[in-house]
Parts: structure tokens; sequence; C-alpha cells
């Protein structure tokens, strides 16, 4: 075992000299941009979004984005395909404290509206459909915590992921019904709607749409998670 | 910013004496009780950097991760409590 | 010299291998992925930065030439979903071999092999 | 530099220096029990310094405004909120997860109480 | 469609129509319609082949260029493949029990036309590979094991043509005989004039290697004859007249090709010994050690289809000394021995298959007497093993004399002791065949055997005329060889063969023949009805007798050989290669249960030690 | 028709998937028969790709979003992803039909949505012209296919999944290292931009960044030894699953290994890649013919088997020349369809007799003819007889190894052959000649899949040329490079 | 203390909402504004059932007068158990005299019972460690008396006479 670790550290140590060695040639710090300069230089006027991250995730690389969503939603199917029982139930031995359970009664409200305001802003400030998502997922998670017997609406929640998913393509397809290509933003390019709003609510094109589609989709599929894995099998 | 040497040092040693405490234990729940202060910390970081770049944007950032943060020491302590 | 974020990237990543090569626990296996992803993302992000540029959100007076390359930024974005939902998965895998084998342990889950 | 940067400064120090406290007390105490004592309060306030010093700092710059100020609250209040509730959580794990009480410790009123239960419902059974 | 098409695909065709209708009759009449069409288009096209030379086509297909060539030689041995071919499949009809035997049998005889007549070593591989599989599944649901040495090393020979081929096709970018020829011709002139050739010394020798290996497990070379005996006698019968007679000369074939193509080049590159080409002389000498080692161990069976698997592994040695040899006049004898080979051991295989197939019966102490009551066959053995036998006039004779002519007027002692030892040998598991089926006293359980059934009878037939014919008029052979080299080897007229040195008069000697063969015939009908004695009670000169040494003509006959020649019997290359696959077996078990070894702990370090080859590689 | 309208490729499979949680309220078959419905779409959509790119000649760029490459991320969908895509839609559609009788296991419904996102993942993979993309793409089938393997939710289908996990996550983390050193180094994702400057990359960057990408691929792409996850995969997933991984999920990523190899080849450590890439694909053979070659459990074996044929794939790859890359394309599709018969065919086997280990294979010939007659007619061919299409491509495999002068490489690779013919001659023996057994009521249906792709096997073995031609010009599309990057419509951004 | 009408109740709930997204915003653009209180309404609808029973009652004034007052007490308290913290820490004889102790509150609600855990959690030397009914467990980390009135004294009572009014 001595002997296994030692190897286990001198092998690494050397991959690691090497991704280091290979690093040393892309310095840190400088300039390395084409492609990036040319999003921030253009970012406004062809996305309308102010956040350069956000118009090149939902936007010019709004491919790379369904895929993104669409390996979550591979990741929720997968976890409720395999945690798969033909009954289940919670089955958590002890509840929380009335100090946990009213404290996540209060936070609820405040946290899913949290997480709306985070993916409504996403073409405006750092965030938007996942970390929205993920904040409103965690005010289920927090319910799960804190509540023995609490279950989300499985059946509602499913529907909703599928049609947010739908939506997503749909966006997309409308673009190139529209504009000719998929993942067109013919809000922001064809109807021009809200060019004379950039830095505020209503502009950035179809960003703050897919965003809006992310963050309930994230936030369901992330809520579907938890409930998976905290259920156990029961005997009928 | 007079002070920012001073609030690093003292964020940074903070931030390695919790760190010691993750990993020295002894019990979970000592190293949980760690994390929960290094993300208390954090938060603050987060904010201390929004006024250092001066991007008011950073608080948002900062209360997802409180946000985030939360739910997973809750997460954490209902788990070793064996109530979940 | 490579800078400390690089080498923090490596450092996790390095980290999380070795988790994946001694841990005997399946669970802290997993935690060995997630620090190796963690440290991608850092060296991700690492690459993206740019001395003395800020982040690339074009408002509060920041111009096209004061902020950092936004592409790698929104690549972390992306690879840190496709990790959480790689973990998601490999949890939930986790749990059906806990069911079926009553371990964890790397050792003992080998009814597959030759 | 307005006097709102100078309070600001200040609360910011403050604060930092009781995350400073609250580290150290993680490590001075003996047990988990008086770990949490010592560094839930101390991160707690701490916090509070550098947010609200951080709303009101800004205000005294160019770039500040109001929303500044609202935010940092809004996260202050938050962790107001959160702070205790996770302490609580922890230590109720804690005491829960069956780690003993340091070995000074005078009285232990929960486990009587819990005992107490325990004798019920075993009666109730009967 | 091309002509040269319906021969080679003639068979194939009518094979998959018979097997996929599967109906009784129609698949019989189809296929011994799919062997006779090729035959009589072989037939057809002689006159053009005169006049021209060649007839030939070329095919891009796959996104290669195939050619196909009909010459003097491919022609030579296409016949033997139409000939025999056909005799095999009339005794097919017979013994076939099942449709996909006529599948197999015919697509392997395509494969055989394919090899003879495609003029590229591409075409000429890929016919190779159908044929070897088609004959395969014939074996395969006789004996696994059998069918299993005979796959792996056709398997084997097989890969070994194709990295050949390969090599040869790199340097020279074309699979065309011409092209390769061309290059190795200009190679050896290169080379000659002290230029760097184009293939260096190793590369010739790895393709002869290769092509040794190929030609050799096909042909039955020692010691990669270990399939043969198995696979011969462990299948349809009638289908073996076919395997022994035609398709090991497809490995005497791709010999000859040796020469054709690269031959120049490997006589510069590694000369002569004496007058013969060094090269020639490893395929002379494994051929004369095939000789003895297939004759010695045909006499020790005991079982009538071993004998001749291992008789026809000892006839295939001859040819291969011939060719070895490598002047003209010993290829031509090899050739002539090719076909008589053919003639007689096709003709053999099928009296066998009539035997077994009237009396179920393998195994020699189960036998005897059956003259009386099979005459036709018997007549039909008579020729065979005269002809095997190398006694004039049949058609085995003048071949045998013109390899062992073309031997000893090379000045090689060894080789022509080889030979004559071969024949000797020979004359001894004949006498066996003889004695102990025909002759002697008849088993009870054997008193209703009929004779052969008429399309065995026919196919017998055929192939018992052309042993008497080419035997009485050799020339007729010998002329048509002599075109292959476009100038007079062997001299002489239609009934005379005039090497020089020697001749041979077949017209004469039948007239000798015949005498003899009168005298024969009285003797044999006298013994008949004179010996009446039980079957266990022969030659013992009042010794005790236990079973083991109870030596009959029909068992364990040559037993005290047997302990006589224990040591050398011992090594089996048979059982070495035997070892050779369980090693291989036993080293992948141990491999796979190692790095398969189910922890994914270790499979992670597999992946980091890549990573760490990758780090200290620099790559 | 706009060209652009290839997009439904990804878009199709996307929302029919999203669509199922919303209907499979109605039942269990019509989830069934949507999958179905879905998977014969697609193949139409394909096979109009198909039909526009090989009539035009010219492939079809699709732009995401309206943005032009290097900004936007396009889909690069020429001779190769144009016959690919199709045999991706086609294997689907006959899996789905498949699944209706082998998958049983519940939640169905979740099954049809990561089959359609497993065949999602393949296309994309195959079709993106984005390196980043190309990551997102193969993270999709990646994730798709750990919980496919799991699917079946026995002990031994978690263990499988949970090693693919853990091989796979390393895999591709250093995979992305590769892209982050890439992208640190030249400033651009975009393949075609890539080949464009890589020459002028960071020598050192470019050989890291080459070796990490490509051992991330190899991953993925079963190279010994990075496949040790992939035969018990192959094991325990559902039966359609396993001819899903062996027709097109691993040929994708044997793809991508291509394409950024041959994007790369002005990158100064190119060669000694190669080399290495050669020497592991060597091994792959050797290593996987040895592993099948006693093994018990058929699927098990076959699945080696299928490993062996990826390394020849790779091997021909690996060579650097037009010639092996056309060879290797070649050989994927015949291994595609091959392998497809082999694993439905066994997977039937498996599920109408209980089970794929070898003693269920004895008297098959008696009991289930023309599924036995389907498994010889594909061990036939993977052995490489002639007049059957594994043949062709074998052969021109081993010439263009050869023709570059790794002969050591092709002996190798034979000599495992000889193995291969070995344990495949078993098997074929095992179901014909051993054991006996009443006859049993095969199905109609899926006889009929496998009459039609048995009937390809002999087609192509007896009329290569079609395919080849097609072959040799997916091939082409790979190796030239020079064309690939004046096809694709980079905007002046950072050149 | 019954529960509020439904429509008190999400009344009361977009209230809050609205008020925190004005302080999370901090902008009075009219976009900002109009879909603040859209998502106020559409969050609300979601969450009033359980965020709130008192519904609109809780902004009665006296109690926002109480709370406002509560705030300088709280903070001055926790300001002394800082310091009481820093002084403990500090000391190099680490003087502590540990236990849990229980106590009695005499709040109803819900939230007045959070309000106090909490508001103990964060002051002198004493952390929640659970609540059932209206019996605190709680770790002291210098037990001065360890009787149930005794600790009352000590810990809750303080709090409660502010925290009675707000949350009742
Ligand atoms: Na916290
Ligand atoms: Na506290």
């Amino acid at each position: 075992m001595v002997v296994k670790r030692a190897l286990a550290i001198i092998t690494l140590l050397v991959i690691g000299y090497w991704l280091a060695v290979g690093l040393s040639q892309v310095p840190f710090g400088e300039d390395k941009m084409l492609i990036g300069q040319y999003y921030l230089n253009n970012v406004k006027d062809q996305t309308g979004a102010v956040n350069a991250v956000t118009a090149v995730v939902v936007n010019y690389r709004g491919f790379d984005t369904l895929g993104e969503v669409t390996v979550l939603f591979i990741a929720s199917t997968g976890v409720g395909a395999l945690l798969w029982k033909r009954k289940r139930k919670r089955t958590a031995k002890t509840e929380g404290s009335i100090v946990l359970t009213t404290g996540t009664r209060l936070l609820f409200p405040f946290v899913m509206l949290f997480g709306a305001y985070i993916f409504i802003h996403g073409h405006l400030t750092p965030g938007g459909g996942f970390p929205g998502g993920a904040t409103v997922a965690t005010a289920f998670l927090l319910l799960y915590l804190a509540y023995t017997a609490y279950e989300i609406p499985h059946r509602g929640f499913e529907v909703t992921e599928g049609l947010a998913g739908m939506g997503y393509v749909t966006v997309g397809l409308i673009g190139l019904a529209i504009g000719g290509y998929f993942l067109f933003d013919w809000i922001w390019q064809t109807w021009q709607f809200g060019t004379d709003n950039i830095g505020r609510l209503l502009s950035g094109g179809f960003i703050p749409i897919i965003y809006t589609i992310i963050g309930i989709k994230v936030g369901t599929e992330l809520s579907g998670i938890i409930d998976n894995m905290v259920k156990e099998e029961v005997s009928e | 910013m007079i002070g920012i040497n001073i609030y690093l040092t003292l964020i940074t040693i903070a931030t390695l004496l919790s760190m010691y405490r993750v990993f020295r234990g002894p019990t979970t729940v000592d190293r949980l009780v760690a994390v929960d202060i290094m993300t208390t910390i954090t938060t603050g970081l987060m904010v201390l950097f929004a006024l250092y770049y001066k991007r008011m944007i950073f608080l948002d950032v900062a209360l997802v991760y409180a946000i985030l943060a939360f739910g997973g020491v809750i997460a954490f302590a209902r788990y070793l409590e064996g109530g979940v | 010299m490579i800078s400390v974020y690089y080498f923090g990237a490596i450092a996790l990543i390095l980290i999380g291998l070795y988790a994946i090569l001694i841990k005997r626990n399946l669970l802290k296996i997993l935690v060995g992925l997630s620090i190796m992803e963690t440290g991608v993302n850092l060296l991700l992000i690492s690459i993206g930065y740019v001395s003395g540029k800020s982040a690339p959100i074009l408002s509060e007076g920041i111009g096209p030439s004061q902020a950092v390359d936004p592409i790698p930024q929104a690549l972390v974005l992306t690879a840190i979903v496709i990790g959480v939902a790689t973990t998601a998965m490999a949890l939930s895998v986790a749990i059906l071999i806990y069911e079926k084998y009553g371990t964890l342990n790397v050792e003992e889950i080998r009814r597959l092999r030759g | 530099m307005s006097a709102l940067t100078i309070i600001g400064e200040v609360l910011v120090l403050l604060g930092t220096f009781f995350y400073f406290l609250s580290a150290l007390g993680l490590i001075r105490m003996p047990d988990v029990y008086n770990r949490m004592q010592t560094s839930t309060k101390s991160a707690t306030l701490g916090s509070l310094g550098v947010f609200v010093g951080v709303g009101i700092w800004a205000l005294g710059t160019d770039y500040g405004s109001i929303a500044w100020l609202t935010k940092t609250v809004v996260i202050a209040v938050f962790l107001l909120l959160t702070n205790p509730i996770s302490a609580h959580a922890l230590i109720r794990a804690a005491y829960k997860s069956g780690i003993p009480l340091w070995e000074g410790s005078v009285v232990d009123k929960y486990k009587e109480h819990l005992e107490a239960e325990a004798k019920t419902e075993e009666g109730g059974e009967e | 469609m091309n002509e040269l098409f319906i021969i080679i695909f003639a068979p194939l065709v009518a094979g998959v129509i018979a097997w996929a209708l599967d109906i009784k009759g129609i698949r019989e009449l189809l296929g011994v319609a799919g062997a006779a069409v090729p035959l009589a288009y072989l037939i057809k096209l002689y006159p053009t082949i005169e006049s021209d030379g060649m007839v030939n086509y070329t095919l891009n297909f796959a996104g290669f260029s195939f050619e196909f060539m009909l010459t003097h030689l491919s022609w030579v041995f296409a016949m033997i493949a139409g000939v025999v071919g056909l005799a095999a499949v009339l005794g097919i009809v017979s013994t076939a029990k099942k449709g996909y035997e006529w599948l197999f049998a015919l697509m392997s005889l395509t494969g055989v036309y394919g090899v003879f007549i495609a003029y590229d070593l591409l075409g000429f591989f890929i016919f190779w590979e159908i044929m070897t599989f088609g004959s395969f599944m014939m074996v395969l649901k006789y004996n696994k094991a059998a069918s299993l040495k005979y796959f792996v090393l056709s398997v084997i020979g097989a890969y070994a043509m194709l990295i050949a081929i390969s090599i040869i096709y790199a340097k020279v970018g074309s699979f065309s005989f011409i092209e390769v020829y061309r290059a190795f011709s200009q190679d050896a002139a290169l080379a000659t004039v002290g230029s760097s050739p184009l293939f260096s010394r190793g590369e010739i020798a790895l393709i002869f290697g290769l092509f040794l290996v190929a030609f050799g497990v096909k042909a039955g070379m020692f010691p990669l004859h270990v399939w043969a005996p198995d696979a011969y006698s462990e299948t349809n019968q009638s289908y073996t007249a076919m395997f022994s007679g035609v398709l090991s000369k497809t490995g005497v074939y791709g010999f000859i090709l040796i020469y054709m193509l690269i031959g120049y080049r490997l006589l510069y590159e590694f000369g002569t010994i004496r007058t013969v080409p060094k090269f020639g002389y490893i395929i002379a000498f494994l051929g004369g050690l095939t000789i003895i080692v297939g004759g010695i161990l045909a006499a020790l069976q005991e079982d009538i289809r071993k004998l001749f698997a291992y008789s026809s592994i000892s006839q295939l040695g001859y040819i291969l000394v011939g060719i070895g040899v490598g002047t003209a006049l010993s290829i031509e004898a090899s050739i002539y021995h090719a076909i008589s080979h053919a003639l007689f051991k096709g003709l053999f295989f099928l009296i066998v298959a009539t035997i077994i197939y009237r009396t179920g019966k393998t195994e020699f102490k189960d036998m005897g007497g059956l003259a009386e009551k099979m005459p036709v066959t018997f007549a039909m053995a008579f020729v065979a093993i005269l002809s095997l036998a190398g006694i004039p006039p049949m058609v085995g004779f003048a071949s045998k004399w013109l390899i062992f002519e073309s031997v000893i007027s090379q000045n090689m002692p060894i080789l022509g002791a080889m030979v004559f030892f071969g024949s000797a040998v020979g004359f001894v598991y004949l006498i066996r065949f003889t004695y102990a089926v025909w002759f002697g006293q008849r088993p009870t359980d054997l008193d209703d055997t009929k004779d052969a059934p008429l399309p065995l009878a026919i196919g017998m037939g055929i192939l018992a005329v052309l042993n008497v014919v080419f035997g009485v008029a050799p020339g007729l052979v010998a002329q048509e060889l002599n075109k292959i080299f476009g100038r007079e080897v062997i001299g002489g007229t239609i009934w005379e063969l005039n090497l020089g040195f020697g001749k041979y008069n077949g017209l004469l000697l039948t007239v000798w023949f015949v005498v003899g063969m009168l005298i024969a015939a009285i003797v044999y009908f006298m013994g008949a009805k004179v010996r009446k004695v039980p079957i266990t009670d022969t030659y013992q000169s009042g010794n005790p007798v236990t079973m083991e040494y109870n030596l009959t003509i029909r068992r364990n006959f040559f037993l005290p050989l047997k302990e006589a020649l224990s040591f050398w019997l011992r090594m089996s290359f048979d059982r070495f290669y035997k070892d050779v696959g369980k090693t291989v077996e036993d080293f992948a078990e141990t491999m796979r249960n190692y790095v398969y070894n189910g922890n994914v702990q270790n499979y992670a370090w597999y992946l980091v030690i890549i990573l760490l080859i990758l780090a200290m590689w620099g790559v | 028709m706009n060209e652009q309208y290839a997009a439904l490729l990804i878009a199709l499979p996307l929302i029919s998937a999203f669509f199922v949680p919303v209907f499979k309220g109605i039942g269990k078959n019509a989830v069934r028969y949507f999958l179905l419905l879905v998977t014969a779409l697609q193949t139409g959509i394909a096979a109009w790709v198909f039909k526009e790119v090989y009539t035009t000649g010219q492939p079809i760029i699709v732009i995401a979003g309206g943005w032009k490459p290097p900004v936007g991320i396009n889909l690069y969908i020429g001779h190769f992803a144009a016959l690919f895509v199709l045999i991706i839609a086609v294997v689907s559609l006959v899996m789905a039909v498949f699944s209706i009788s082998a998958v049983k296991t519940e939640p169905i419904d979740k099954y049809a949505m990561l089959f359609l996102l497993l065949m999602l993942g393949a296309t994309g993979m195959i079709a993106t012209g984005d390196i980043f993309n190309l990551f997102v793409f193969m993270e999709i089938t990646a994730i798709s296919a750990y919980a496919l393997t799991a699917y079946n939710k026995t002990g031994e289908a978690a263990e499988a999944s949970m090693k693919y996990i853990i091989l796979g996550g390393i895999g591709s983390s250093f995979f992305l290292i590769g892209v982050a050193l890439i992208y640190g180094s030249l400033g651009t994702l975009n393949m075609a931009q890539i080949a464009q400057l890589a020459a002028t990359m960071n020598p050192t960057v470019a050989q890291v960044g080459l070796a990490l990408i490509i051992f991330g691929l190899a991953v993925e792409a079963e190279i010994f030894p990075l496949n040790t996850w992939a035969p018990d995969a192959y094991q325990a997933a559902p039966h359609p699953i396993t001819v899903m991984f062996s027709a097109f999920v691993v040929k994708a990523a044997l793809y991508a290994m291509a394409r950024l190899i041959y994007l790369m080849s002005d990158v100064g450590s190119w060669n000694s890649v190669l080399r290495m890439l050669i020497i592991m694909a060597t091994l792959t053979v050797v290593v996987a013919e040895l592993a099948a070659l006693r093994q018990k459990n058929v699927k098990r074996m076959i699945s080696y088997s299928s490993i062996a044929q990826v390394g020849l794939i790779a091997l021909a790859f690996a060579l650097g020349t037009q010639a092996g890359v056309d060879a290797g394309v070649f050989h994927m599709i015949n291994h595609a369809v091959v392998k497809a018969l082999l694993f439905l065919a066994v997977g039937y086997v498996a599920i109408t007799i209980g089970g794929a280990e070898m003693e269920n294979f004895k008297g098959l010939g008696k009991k289930m003819p023309w599924t036995a007659f389907a498994i010889s007619i594909g061990a036939i061919a993977t052995v490489g007889i002639p007049l059957f299409n594994v043949f062709w491509s074998k052969v021109r495999i081993i010439l263009a190894t050869i023709d570059v002068g790794y002969t050591w490489a092709a002996v190798l690779v034979l000599s495992a052959s000889v193995v291969e013919a070995v344990y495949y001659f078993r098997l074929l023996h095992v179901i014909w000649f051993e054991g006996e057994g009443e006859k049993i009521n095969e199905s109609f249906v899926i006889g009929l899949m496998m009459l039609f792709l048995a009937a390809l096997v002999v087609a192509i073995g007896v009329y290569p040329d079609y395919v080849w031609e097609l072959a040799r010009k997916a091939g082409e599309d790979i190796f030239n490079v020079t064309q690939y990057v004046k096809n694709v419509p980079l905007m002046g951004v950072g050149a | 203390m019954g529960e509020a009408s439904r429509i008190s109740r999400y009344l009361y709930t977009v209230i809050v909402l609205f008020a925190i997204w004005l302080f999370l915003t901090a902008s009075l653009d009219p976009q900002e504004l109009g879909f603040g209180l859209l998502l106020s309404l559409i969050v609300g609808a979601f969450t009033y059932e359980i965020f709130t029973t008192n519904g609109l009652a809780n902004l009665h004034p006296k109690r926002i007068a109480y709370a406002i007052a509560y705030i300088p007490y709280f903070l001055w308290a926790m300001i002394m158990a800082n310091l009481d913290v820093a002084y403990r820490v500090l000391h190099p004889k680490r003087p502590i005299n540990p236990g849990i102790v229980e106590c009695r509150t005499v709040l109803k609600s819900d939230v007045g019972k959070l309000s106090l855990a909490n508001s103990i959690t964060l002051t002198p030397g004493t952390i929640t460690l659970d609540v059932k009914g209206d019996r605190y467990f709680i770790h002291w980390i210098d037990v001065k008396d360890d009787s149930i009135e005794g600790a009352s004294k000590n810990i809750t009572e303080p709090f409660e006479k502010f925290l009675k009014v707000i949350f009742g």
C-alpha cells in the first residue's frame, strides 16, 4: 500500500510536471483573445446583451448550451431511471426541528424569487438559467431537508421539465423558420425588439426567454434528482 | 482601499485555520463546521471583491453562493443526523 | 514560471486523480473525480484571465477593451453543469451498487471481469 | 475620502477581524460544540460588518449607488437568518451522530430528556 | 457474360440455387450442371488458347483491378479441376445428405477455378479464401477437432499470403501478375548491376517464407501437413476426391507461381546449390520429407480413409520435389504428376466413398472379400492401384518416371533416394488395401453388399478411363505441357516420352500389361475360390495368439514397423501444434484475467500509466 | 429546401425526448411506438441530408444562430457525417423495433428518452465543427450511455456503469484540458480555424494538447488499455443499446479522433502521436482477441470481438495516409452492419432462451434456425471470408498498414485474427453441431431485421463497389484537411 | 391565533416579496418594477401557503415598531456575545464550563420560536440544540444555573419580551 501510494505520487508528479510544461507556454494573464475580442466588441449590437458571457453562452454558442441543457436532462432522466422502483417513499427518521422547518418556510419564497431574479437578469448580470435554476432547486431541497413527508409533485414537474425543453428547441426552430438558422435570435435580429433598451431588462433578444426556460427546467430537474435520491423502496 | 492588505491577510489566515480544521477533523461535524465558516468567509470575500473591482454585479454572485452553501450545509447536517 | 492559478489547478487535478487511484471507497473516488473536474474548470478559467481586466459584463463603465475573454467563462459554465450531471449519475449508480452489493469498496465490486 | 468610506473601512476591518477570531475559535476550542459556540457568532457578526461596511463604503465612492447598500443588506439579513439555523442543524447533527460532550462538561439535560422520552415510548408500547 | 466468369462462378451459382431450393433431385441436377458447365467451357476455349496463347479479362471491382487469364498453364490446372471436380460431384450425388453440402462443395470448386484463372495476386487470394472456406464448411460438420485444425492452419496460411501480397503491393503498386513479374525481374536486373533493389534481401526472404507457408499448408507439405489426414478423412468421401485431387493442386500451382513471379529475384538473391536454386532446394527437400512421412504413416493406418489421406500427402511430396528442383523438365514432371495424382487419387477416394456408402465401414478389420460383391468398383480399384503404384501403362508410372528422371538428371542422390523410398512404401500400403478390402474372407455382415450406385460409377469411370488413356498415350499430356514452356521439354510422340537420356513408350508397355493382367485375373479367380480360413487364423505359424499381436492383413498389420519407428513417431508435429495452441489459450486466459481484473481502480491506473507514458515520451 | 434544415437532425431527437414526459401518461406502448416514429423520421431527415450531400458533392454547413464560424458553432455535414448520420439513424430505427420486444424493464419512458439522446449525442459528435461542442456532445453521448448501461438495474449493470463513469470521467477531463491548452494557444475553438492555425501553434502546447485530446477520445474509442470499461458495459447494457454502442457510439469517438488527428497534422509531434496510437491500436486488437478466446458468455465474447475490430479501425486511422483512412471508414461501415447483426441475434437468443451463456447456444441451429443463420453470417463475415463485407475492408486495412511500413502491426493483427477465427469457429460448431432442441417460434419482425442486415452483409461482400465509393468519399472528407478548411465559411475574425 | 384568510396571506407574501425585490434591484426602472411585481405575484401564488399563517396581520404597526426596537437591542447583545467569544478564544486558559441545559419559552408562534432560537444562537455562549414544543435545549459554554427556571431567566427571557409582541 505504501509502495502504491509512493508510485501514485511519483506518477502523478510526472504527469503534473508535463501539464505544467504545456501550460507554461500558455502565459497566464496575457491577452490571447481572437474570437473573444470580437464578442466584446460586438456583443451589445449583435445580441443586445451587456453580459458578454451570457451572450456567448446563449447566443453565439447557444448550441453548446442546448447541449448542456440536454446533459442535465439526461442526468435527471438517468437518475429517475436507475432509482425507479415500483413503489417508493421517503423514509427519513427524524423531522427537522421547528427552527429548521420555520426557517425553511420563511426562506422558501425568497429563494424562489431570487432564483427567478437570477435567471431573468442573466443578460445583465452574472448568472442566468443554471444558477437561477439551481437556486430554485435549493428552495425545494430545503423543504426536503426540513420535512420528512414533503414531496414535489412529480408528474407536474416532469411535464414542466419536458415542456421547458420543448420550449427551448421550439425557440430555436422558430429562429430556423424566421431567420433561416437554427437558434437564430429572431427577437433581436429580425424584430429588433429592445434595441433602444440595452442594459435594461427588456433587451438581449431571446436570451431572457431562454434563460427563463432554462431556469425553470434546471429547477425542476435538480428538484427531481433530489427527490429521486432521497427516496427509498418500500414494499407494497 | 487602505486596509486591503490587512483584510486579505486576516481572511487568508482565517481560511487557512479553517482549512486546518477541515483536514484535521477529528469528527465529520468538525469538518462541516469548518466548511460552514469558510463559506461564510468566502461570501464576505466575494463582497469585498465586488468593491475592489467596482462591480456591483458580484454581489448577486455572493448571494447565490450563500444560498447554495446554506443548502449544502443543511443537507450534510441532516444526512449526518440520519434525518433525510 | 507558471502562475499560482495554473499550479492550483494542476494540484487539484492531481489530488483528484490520487483519490481515484488510492481510495477504496467508491464515494471517495467519486469525490476525487469531482475534485479533478474542479481543477480542470479552474484551469479553463485561468486561461481566460487577463491581468488588469474585469468581468466581461459591459456595464458600470466597463468597455470592450477592459474586459477579459468571455469564452472560457462560458465554457466553464457548461463544464460545471456537465460535471454536476455526471456526479448525479454517478451517485445514483453508487446507490444502486450499494443496494446490490452491500458495499462501496471497489475491490469487492467486481463481478464483471475477465 | 468621505466619511462614508471611513465608516465602511472601519466596519470591514472589524468584520474581517471577527472572521479571524471565528477561525481561531475553531482551532482553540476543545470539542465541536464549543467550537461552534465561538465560530458561528463571530463569523456572522464578521459578515455583518463586512457586508454593511462594503455597502456604506460604496456609497461614498463615485461608482457606488444605493443598490450597493440594499443588496449587501439583503445578503446580511440572509446570513443573519441562515447562519444560526446552520449552527443549530450542525450541533443537533453532532449530538445525534453520537459525538460526546467535552469531558469537562457539567450537565446534559438533553440526554436526560431523550432517555425519558425513550422510556415513555416503551411504556406506550406495553 | 464473360466465359471465364462462367467457368469460375457457374459452380457457386449452381450451389447457391441448389442449397436455397433444397429439392432432392433438382439440387443434384444443378450440382452436376454446375460442375459440367465449366468443363464444357474449358474445352470450348481450348482452340482460342491454342491460337492466341491465352484468354484474358480485366474487371474493375471494389476499387481494385482484377485480371483473369486462361493460359496454357492455368488451362491445364483448370482441366484437372474440371474433370476431377465433375467426377467428384457425381460421387456427391450419391453420398450427399444435406443441401448445404452442395453449396460448399461447389463453392470450393469456384474457389479452385478462381485460383487458377485469376491473374493478379488479390484475386488469387480472394478465390483462395473462398476455396478454403467452402472446404472448411465441408469438414466442419464431421469433426470439430479436425476442422479446427484445418481451419487454423488454413487461416494462418491465408494470412501469410496476405502479408506477402501486401508487401509486394506496397512496393510494386499493383497486384497484376504481369506487373509483379516485371517489377521483380527489373529488380533482379537492378540488383545484378549493383543498384539498390526495390526489395531488400530480408524482404525477399520474408515474402518467400510467407508464400512457402501459405502454399505449403494447402499442398500438405511437411511439417504443415497435419491438418490433411484428418480433414481428408473426416468429410464426405466423394468430396475428398475433389479435396485431395483438386484443392491440394492449388498449393502446387502456388509454388509454380513463386517461380513465375519472383523466381528470378530469388535466384539472384540466394543463388544455387549446384544447379538447383537454393530456395527451390528448400521446397524439394521438404517435399522429400513429405513423401517419407506421408508414406510411412499411410502404411500404419487402420482406417481406409486415413490411409489414402496420408497417401495423398506422400504423393504431393513428389510434386513438390519436382517443383523444387526447378528445371523445366522437373516442373513439367511435377505438373504431370499433379494430373496423375488428381486422376488416381480422385479415383481412390470415390472408391472409398463407394465402399463406405455401401458397407458403412471404414476400418480394415471390418472388411474383406469385397471384390466378389463389388466387381465394378474392384475393377476401378485395380486401375487406381496400378496407377498409384506406378505400374505401366497407367498415368502414374509416366509421371513418377519423369520426376525420378528429372531429379537424377540434376545429380541429387538424396532426393532421388527419397523419391525411391516413397515408391517402395507406396507398394507397402497398397498391398494392405488390396488384400484387406478386396480379398480374403468376407465378414458375414457384408454379404449383402451392392456394387457402386450409378452416379458414383460414372464418376469413377471417367477417372479410370483417363488413368488408362494418359498412361497409354503419355505424349497427350506431355505435348500439352510443353506448350506451357513454349518449347519441347519432353520429346517424343503421343505414345512415347523421350528425354534424350531415357524413353518411355506407353503403347508398347500396354501390350505387356494386358498379358500381365490376364495372368492376374487367373490368379485372382483361383485364389478367391481356394481360400477359406477363419479370419483370425492367418500367418501366425503356430505361435500363441494374443489379440494385440493378432497380426492379420486387416488388423495391426504393420504393428512391428510401428514399434520399430516408435521413437520417430513420438515426434509429432500435430502434437507440437496442439501444445502451441494450448499455450496460447492458457496465456490468453491468464492475460484476460489479469488485465480485465474487474477492479475499476486498476483500470484507472491503466489510464494514468498511459498518461505517464505520454508525459515521459514527451509526446 | 434550405439546407439549414439539416439542423433538424439535432432538433428532432431533442424535442422528441423532451416530449416524452409530457405524453407518457397515455401508456407504455405509446412510448414504444413514439420511439419508432421518431427514429423513422430521423432516418428520413438523414436520408435527405445524405442525398443532398452526395448529389451536390458539397458539405452542408449548419450555422447555429446564424453566426458564421468561428464566431458561432457550425455543424459540418460532409461526406463522412452525411453517411454516418444515416447509419446512426437506420441502426436506431432497427433498434427501436428491437426494443419493443427486448426491453421490458421499467421505466420505459426514461429508456426512450435516453435512447433518443444517445442517438442525438453520436449524431452531434459526428456533425459538429467545434472542438468544445464536440466535448458537449461527447458528454451527452457518454452520460446517456452511463444511464443506459445501468438501465437493467442489476448489480452487474450498475458495476459496469460505474466503471464507465469513472474511466469516462477521467478521459473527458483530460480531453477538456487539451481543449483548454489549444484554446489558450490559438484563441479559437473552431476546428477549421484550428487546422488553419495549427502550424503556428507553440510546439509544446500543441504537443501536450494533441496528446491529451487523443487520450481523452481514446477512452471513448475503446483503445487498449483505456477500454477496460467496454466489455462490461457491452455485456450489461440492454441488448439494443449494446448494438448502438458497437454500431455507432464508439464509431463517433473514433471518427472524432481521426478528424482531430488530421486537422492537427501540422503539429510538430504529430508523427509520434500516430506511432503511439498505432502501438495502442495493435495491442487493442491483440488483447481483445485473446480475451475473447475462452469467453463463456457469448455477448461478452462478441463485445471483445467488437473492441478488436475497433482497434483495427483505429490502426487504419492512425496510419496517416489516405488509403488508411478510406480503409478505416470502410471498416467502420462494415463493422457497424455486422456487429449490429450479431448483437441483435445474440440479444434475441438471450431474451428468448434466457441468457447469453455459451450453454444457451447449444442446439440453436435446431431451435432457432433463422437466428442461428444470422449469427453464422455475422461470424463468418467478422472473420473476414471473401463474399462477406468485412473481408474487403480488412484487406484494405492490411494493405494500407503494410504500405506505410508497419508490417509488424499487420502481422500481429492478423495473428490475432487467427484467434478470432478460432472462437467464432467454436461458436458456430456449438450452434450447429452440439446439443438438441425443439424448434422455437421465431419473431417475424426480428427475423426480418436480421435478414435485412444479413442481406446487407452479403450484398456489400458480393458487390462492395458502391459502399467502397461512399467510404472513399467519406475518407477523403476526413483526410483532405485543406478542402475541409476551404468548405467552412470562416469569417475573417482572428485570421 | 387562527389562520388568516387566503387573500390576506397571499397579499402579505406578495408585499414581502416585492419589498425584497426592491432591495435586490434598488431600481425604479419601470421594467424592473413591472417584472418584480409579476414575479412576486407568481412566486407568491406558489409559496404563500407555507410562508405565512398570519397574513397581513404581521404588518400591524405595533409589531413593526417592536421589531425595529429589537434590532439595536439584539445587535448589542450580539456584539457582547462576540466580545465574550473574543475573551474566551484569546484567553490563554480558555475559560469554559460547558453543558446542555433546558429552558422554557412563553412564545407560541413558530416564527417567534425560530427568532428566539436564532437569537440565542447568536448571543453569549449559547447555541440552540433542539426545540421541542416550549422546551429549548441549549448548549451553554459557561453553565451558571442548570435548573430550568434559572437557565430560562438567563437565556430566553431577555429576548422574549420583544419577541412576544412581534410574533405573538
Ligand atoms: Na453559512
Ligand atoms: Na452562534
